[in-house]
């Protein structure tokens, strides 16, 4: 018989299903978490409102990193808003760019060569590769070790060096564009490739080792925050935090893009819908998508065409339309509605991060009655990162 | 997708089809159609995952657009719902009790654009934005350059020269 | 939970032992990455301030600025983009827009300041130490955001125009037209370099628009004669196009004619507006060129009454007499003066000014006079043997091939001279020998070498078309004529320079160099000048001179008061500049009229 | 204003009444005031030396910047060799990298962050978009200049900077700091009423303690 905490002194519910908390009583406290805070994940907040050592109610608050790319896009031409949708997102950008790239292909009826589309299967690949391995640090990070964030912050920094080599940049690559991308593999990219992807094999070993075989994380992670699988469809929950429910959600195999279905891979499902088996979920994933990086550059055709033809960027209308582009990021499904009218600026561009759904309306769902030193736990493990929310 | 629309024309009013995709169809839909339709879709298509919900501004034809997208896995196929709200007074039902996720869409929708979602749950909260004192931001009648113009300073200095009359008065210096 | 999960953790002890992974110098060892997209570099000789990749970045980081060391001339607006790293995202759009390919990024990416409006600079300009960097992003082989290459103009074959007088050029389709419309970046140098300052990039934009009306409209606001400049223009404007740098310059002067094909003639004159409310005054013109009925239409339209007195049988000036027909249908013509007619403006043809009317008559009535009587004398080579009767010259001959005269074509030509007129000439007489004897065999010596050409390229590719033989770097010394006094040929000697170290024109031979090209005639095209014998010998005396032309003040003004000259006579041979010269001397005459009526 | 920010007298479980003023902060009713250097040039010289070789950095990742924090925390670059570190609270941090654009909403945290830190305090701003607007130079919900609403000591370019750039920054910083001239602190309170002026107007909903630290 474990650890039962009195529950008595919780506020009881209203008729409109709101909790009757009531500030003046004494029992209740306002805590925020963010965003100035070493436990959130990025620039956002939660506001907490406990009793005791529980939440008895959470709600997150975003909005600190709103720079309004939505409208921005409006008032700039398709071309202009190429470098600017990178920014939505920070550690995995290069979704933007592909789905805002493969949006306007579509629209604008022009297609990308082949091997421009393996060379967009691979930087998105990399692009997830990094994106976990941040998440492992900070899943670590947030119970408490430390390690772990040295340890993947520095295979992660070698696989940002493939990234600058081969598209000029380290964090906004700005290199898949309408049309195609922006240039070809340099020499020697897959030797030196070959041997970061064996670091991080190495350092997933330790890994895997120090954290997913620890007493203490099995302990704090194991049945915290679990997600019934029922609620993932209402919930709109998508990728690994679906798949660690077993529900095996992955957008490249149910929707294949780019060059998917070239490639060999079963999606990565876990049973036990809780914060470990969504880090374990996560980390086979990134195995897996070490496995992909290989596939892709031993398939890939060896030369082709970068880019199509575009017309003159500087006067580039495309006739109404609207559509969505689909991929699975690290997170889940990334995605982008474009609305055109005909004009040379989108009418619309809705991007539909996976975040949204994940660290609003699941995250206040769960957090209720966890320990208020599980919550940056819990909040990690949905892997949210802002700028995708509030964009 | 057109078989779809065929069998779902003899259950509802449905406006035009627009196929974009071979697995994504677009579909106008009158605003008391919607949940029912809704309805029928996630529980007897397949389309269990709300994907997004948003709108778009049509300001010149007086109109507001919010799209409900939805995808069945199993299908591998998507369908939007449009529905068009006049843009005075714009209001729409909330969905929230079909998709709890819908709240913070229709949330952000209410800030964004101004348009009304009565009963939604912490609809009228701010979300995003805090102390605007603006239009809603995505309206197309917002212009975000003026407000930045207005509100916030730019650093000095900067000149630029047009290329064209630069030259004219460089190389025709007799003319005015 | 086991055992394991206990001990398993202490694994990580191993890493006690393993080498660190820390760089030691963080400051110096990691230069940018052989393409990274660091600080902007500029080459400043091969930029042209066209400003596009301030027209293409989406976060107005670029100011385009006068740059003291940079001189503006043809095609350089003399502007060198600064940019604002207070603004700038390195997406490197503007790298990849560039139009000549000068501007590029280094690897180099620390900058570290503390005043914030420091980091501002012009590259290429303000110095710094990335400046020569060697590694950096530079736009990949093939990678372009603009289409390079022109639609192509259908001509007539060779084979087929050869035979007659027929316009070559086609004209593009409506699909090609925006095509290569789409291909102009609308940077503007081509406007400051047109003489008449025609709002190119705006009426490209209308074909992109498809709103041809519009394009029209914009045309005849700065040039009465888009028809024929849409067929005959020198094209300063071509040779300004910035899109010229890496591939070819944007058809600006097939678009323009492309804009009068696709508008029915009959809407012209709705387009163009009704003339302004008549003001009672009264102007004279003398020749009815592009000049003369440029400044005639410009007034008409601000409500004068214009009278234009032609010498010859048409108006229209050069473009009739001195552009064979298969450039310049005369139709085409009539067109563009008949819309000036229906202006208002009077023309009087077949009416010589100093025998039919005197310049004092003129004086008296009228309240302002316009000399634009153009160059129509060819002048001569003077060389031994010039005065031999089978020696012409190309402007006559052009003038007699328009006045409909039998001419008989000899059966072998040599033409002197390497600009436009000795080409129209050439391929004038080319089409006459085709007519007549079934075949060509036609020699032009030029003065100029092929890098100095005058002539346009495409004139001298179409006389290779058409079988005549461009001979270059050859000076004329003398007619050859057999014992009979018949001409039998031309004797050329090749040319080793021809101007001397002060730029003066003193053309130097070879020698040993000399050839005998065959001909029963010759044909000078070296140039022509402007007949002044129309003036009064008082009035003559009057007037002030500039080395044999008439001197002019900015707006065309003479020494007279109430005399204005426009056109070629005062400012040499072309169509698009005699336009220019009609509208200052409109502008400078309406305002005299103003003060006057004040 | 929100329900939790109103004043209200709260019970506490031992029967215990006492009033709350969230809006007040009861330890500083002043604005700042200017430290003034230490008498001996001498001894100044020697804290602007201890100062410059312990830069305690705020964690507070205001924007996109803050992913190359992590290399720089991490073994590959190891800024801690150098002097710099990472703080969690305020109260322990005298540099705050405003890292890139902030949002109307973050300015308002990042003003009470700034506030919250103890004399003598830096600010480096990191991107383009602290000195101009960088790309967000149109967005309605980003300021333009920073150094209209905080004293900023030193500017990296880039955007965004990496993280070599920003160990380039702290070397500069240091430099500043012995030769005595990061003052941004003495600055800030100095024109505390041209900085809360301009905060105020961009910050429509000011909810927060006039003076906090």
């Amino acid at each position: 018989m474990g650890y039962q905490p009195d529950r008595s002194q919780y506020p009881q519910q209203r008729e409109d299903g709101s909790l009757d908390i009531d500030l003046t009583s004494g029992k209740y406290l306002k805590l925020w978490q963010g965003p100035q805070h070493p436990g959130i994940t990025g620039n956002m907040s939660v506001e907490l409102t406990v009793c005791g050592d529980e939440v008895v109610e959470g709600k997150t608050h975003v909005g600190y990193l709103h720079r309004g790319f939505e409208k921005l896009m409006e008032r700039r031409s398709f071309i202009q808003c190429f470098p600017i949708v990178c920014r939505i997102c920070v550690p995995e950008p290069d979704f933007n760019e592909y789905c805002y790239a493969a949006a306007v292909e579509e629209l604008a009826g022009i297609q990308s060569p082949e091997r421009a589309d393996w060379i967009r299967t691979l930087i998105l690949e990399m692009g997830r590769i990094n994106s976990y391995l941040m998440y492992l640090g900070g899943q670590a990070g947030s119970l408490g070790q430390g390690v772990i964030g040295q340890w993947t912050t520095y295979v992660r920094d070698l696989m940002l060096d493939r990234f600058e080599e081969l598209t000029g940049a380290r964090i906004y690559h700005m290199f898949i564009l309408p049309g195609g991308v922006r240039g070809d593999l340099p020499d020697g990219f897959n030797k030196r490739m070959e041997e970061t992807l064996c670091e991080i094999e190495n350092v997933l070993k330790d890994v895997y080792e120090t954290m997913f075989c620890n007493a203490v994380f099995k302990k704090r992670t194991v049945g915290l925050g679990y997600i019934d699988p029922e609620l993932i469809e209402p919930y709109g929950v998508t990728g690994p935090t679906a798949r660690a429910a077993g529900v095996a959600k992955d957008v490249r195999k149910d929707q294949p893009y780019l060059v998917y279905p070239e490639l060999e891979f079963e999606p990565v499902v876990g049973t036990d819908s809780d914060v470990y088996a969504r880090a374990d979920v996560r980390r086979r994933d990134l195995l897996m998508s070490v496995d992909l990086v290989r596939q892709i550059l031993s398939k890939m055709p060896n030369d082709g065409k970068l880019m199509t033809k575009l017309p003159n960027v500087l006067h580039w209308k495309i006739p109404r339309g609207e559509t969505y582009i689909r991929g699975e990021c690290s997170r889940g499904e990334y995605g982008y509605y474009l609305v055109t009218d005909g004009s040379g600026f989108p009418r619309r561009v809705n991007v539909r991060g996976p975040s949204y759904t994940h660290a609003v309306a699941l995250l206040e769902r769960l957090i209720v009655n966890i320990n208020i030193s599980d919550v940056a736990g819990l909040m990690v493990s949905l892997h949210t990162y802002p700028p995708e929310i509030e964009r | 997708m057109q078989t779809l629309y065929t069998k779902l024309k003899q259950l509802f009013k449905l406006g035009e089809l627009t196929e974009q995709r071979q697995d994504l169809a677009f579909i106008t839909v009158a605003q008391e159609q919607l949940r029912p339709l809704l309805l029928h879709l996630r529980d007897r298509e397949g389309f269990t995952h709300l994907v997004l919900l948003t709108a778009v501004d049509w300001m010149e034809e007086g109109q507001f657009q919010l799209t409900y997208l939805l995808n069945d896995r199993a299908g591998a196929r998507d369908i939007g719902l449009r529905v068009m709200l006049p843009r005075d007074s714009a209001t729409m039902d909330s969905i929230h009790d079909i998709w709890p996720t819908a709240a913070t869409y229709q949330r952000e929708l209410r800030e964004m654009f101004g348009i009304g979602f009565p009963d939604s749950p912490g609809v009228n909260d701010e979300f995003i934005l805090e102390g605007w004192n603006d239009i809603p931001p995505y309206r197309r009648d917002f212009d975000t350059l003026k407000y930045s113009e207005e509100n916030y300073s730019h650093r000095p200095d900067r000149e630029t020269t047009d290329p064209a009359q630069h030259m004219k008065q460089q190389l025709y210096p007799d003319e005015g | 939970m086991s055992i394991r999960d206990v001990l398993s953790p202490f694994t990580a002890w191993k890493y006690l032992f393993r080498d660190p992974v820390t760089i030691t110098d963080p400051l110096n060892e990691r230069p940018g990455a052989a393409r990274y997209r660091g600080f902007h570099q500029n080459d400043v000789q091969a930029c042209i301030g066209c400003g596009t990749c301030e027209t293409i970045c989406q976060n107005a980081a670029i100011d385009m600025v006068p740059v003291e060391e940079i001189l503006t001339e043809s095609g350089d607006s003399g502007l060198r983009p600064r940019i604002d790293y207070g603004r700038c995202c390195w997406c490197a759009l503007c790298v990849d827009i560039c139009m000549t390919g000068s501007l590029t990024m280094s690897n180099e990416y620390k900058w570290v300041e503390s005043d914030p409006d420091a980091f501002r600079f012009i590259p290429g300009v303000d110095k710094k130490h990335w400046d020569d960097a060697e590694l950096g992003y530079r736009r990949p082989e093939g990678h372009r955001l603009t289409p390079a290459r022109r639609v192509e103009m259908h001509e007539l074959e060779p084979e087929t125009r050869i035979g007659s007088f027929a316009e070559i050029v086609d004209g593009y389709s409506v699909a090609d037209g925006l095509l290569e419309a789409e291909r102009c970046v609308a940077c503007g140098l081509c406007v400051a370099t047109c003489p008449t300052h025609m709002s190119i990039p705006d009426y490209i934009a209308a074909v992109r628009d498809g709103d041809y009306e519009r394009g029209l409209a914009l045309l005849y606001e700065t040039n009465p004669f888009s028809e024929v400049c849409g067929r005959v223009c020198t094209h300063k404007c071509e040779t300004a196009c910035a899109v010229q740098h890496e591939g070819e310059p944007v058809a600006i002067r097939w678009l323009k004619r492309h804009i009068t094909d696709q508008v029915p003639y009959e809407r012209y004159r709705e387009i163009v507006g009704d003339p302004a409310p008549a003001t009672g005054k009264r102007v004279a013109i003398i020749g009815a060129g592009p000049a003369g009925l440029t400044t005639a239409y410009d007034l008409a339209r601000k409500g004068h009454e214009v009278v234009v007195h032609e010498e010859r049988e048409n108006p229209g000036g050069m473009p009739r007499y001195g552009i064979p027909e298969y450039r310049l249908p005369y139709d085409m013509i009539d067109r563009d003066v008949d819309l000036i007619r229906s202006l208002g403006v009077k023309i009087h043809c077949n009416s010589r000014v100093g025998t039919d009317v005197t310049m004092d008559q003129l004086q008296q009535e009228y309240d302002a006079v316009l000399l634009s009587i153009g160059l129509h004398l060819g002048r001569s080579t003077r060389i031994p043997g010039s005065e031999h009767q089978q020696v012409t010259k190309a402007v006559d001959l052009l003038r007699a091939i328009t006045d409909g005269e039998e001419i008989e074509a000899p059966r072998q030509v040599v033409v002197i001279g390497g600009g436009n007129v000795a080409m129209d000439i050439a391929r004038s007489m080319a089409r006459l020998q085709k007519q007549q004897h079934g075949e060509v065999n036609l020699t032009v010596t030029a003065l100029e070498d092929f890098a100095h050409f005058l002539a346009d390229p495409e004139e001298v590719k179409e006389c290779g078309e058409e079988g005549i033989e461009i001979l270059d770097a050859r000076g004329p010394q003398g007619i050859m004529l057999d014992e009979n006094e018949n001409l039998i040929g031309l004797k050329t000697w090749h040319v080793v320079s021809i101007f001397d170290e002060q730029g003066r024109f003193a053309p130097s031979y070879d020698e040993s160099d000399e050839q005998i090209h065959q001909g029963d005639m010759v044909i000078e095209a070296i140039g022509q000048m402007t007949d002044v014998s129309l003036l009064s010998e008082e009035l003559t005396e009057k007037l002030e001179w500039n080395r044999g032309r008439l001197a002019v003040d900015v707006d065309g003004r003479t020494s007279e008061s109430w005399l204005w000259a426009a056109g070629d006579c005062v400012k040499g041979p072309d169509v698009v500049h005699a336009v220019a010269d009609g509208h200052r001397a409109a502008n400078s005459i309406d305002s005299y009229l103003k003060e006057k009526t004040v | 204003m929100k329900e939790e920010l109103k004043k209200r007298v709260i019970k506490g479980p031992d029967g215990f009444e006492f009033e709350v003023d969230p809006l007040q902060d009861y330890y500083c009713e002043a604005p700042p005031t200017v430290q003034p250097a230490a008498y001996q040039k001498i001894v100044e010289k020697i804290f602007n030396w201890a100062r410059s070789e312990s830069i305690w950095i705020l964690g507070f990742g205001t924007g996109c910047g803050a992913i190359e924090m992590r290399p720089l925390m991490t073994p590959r670059f190891d800024a801690y060799r150098f002097g710099v570190q990472w703080r969690p609270t305020p109260r322990q941090a005298n540099l705050f990298i405003i890292s890139g654009y902030l949002s109307t909403k973050t300015l308002k945290r990042a003003i009470r962050s700034y506030e919250q830190m103890q004399n003598p305090k830096y600010v480096i701003g990191l991107g383009s978009c602290t000195i101009n607007g960088g790309m967000y130079w149109d967005s309605y919900n980003t300021i333009k200049r920073l150094d209209d609403y905080l004293p900023v000591d030193l500017y990296i370019a880039g955007c965004m900077p990496r993280p070599e750039a920003l160990l380039a920054g702290f070397e500069e910083m240091k430099k500043i700091i012995r030769a005595g001239k990061a003052e941004g602190g003495n600055l800030y309170a100095e024109n505390f009423d041209w900085y809360k002026a301009n905060q105020k107007k961009v910050i429509h909903d000011w909810d927060m303690p006039e003076h906090s630290w």
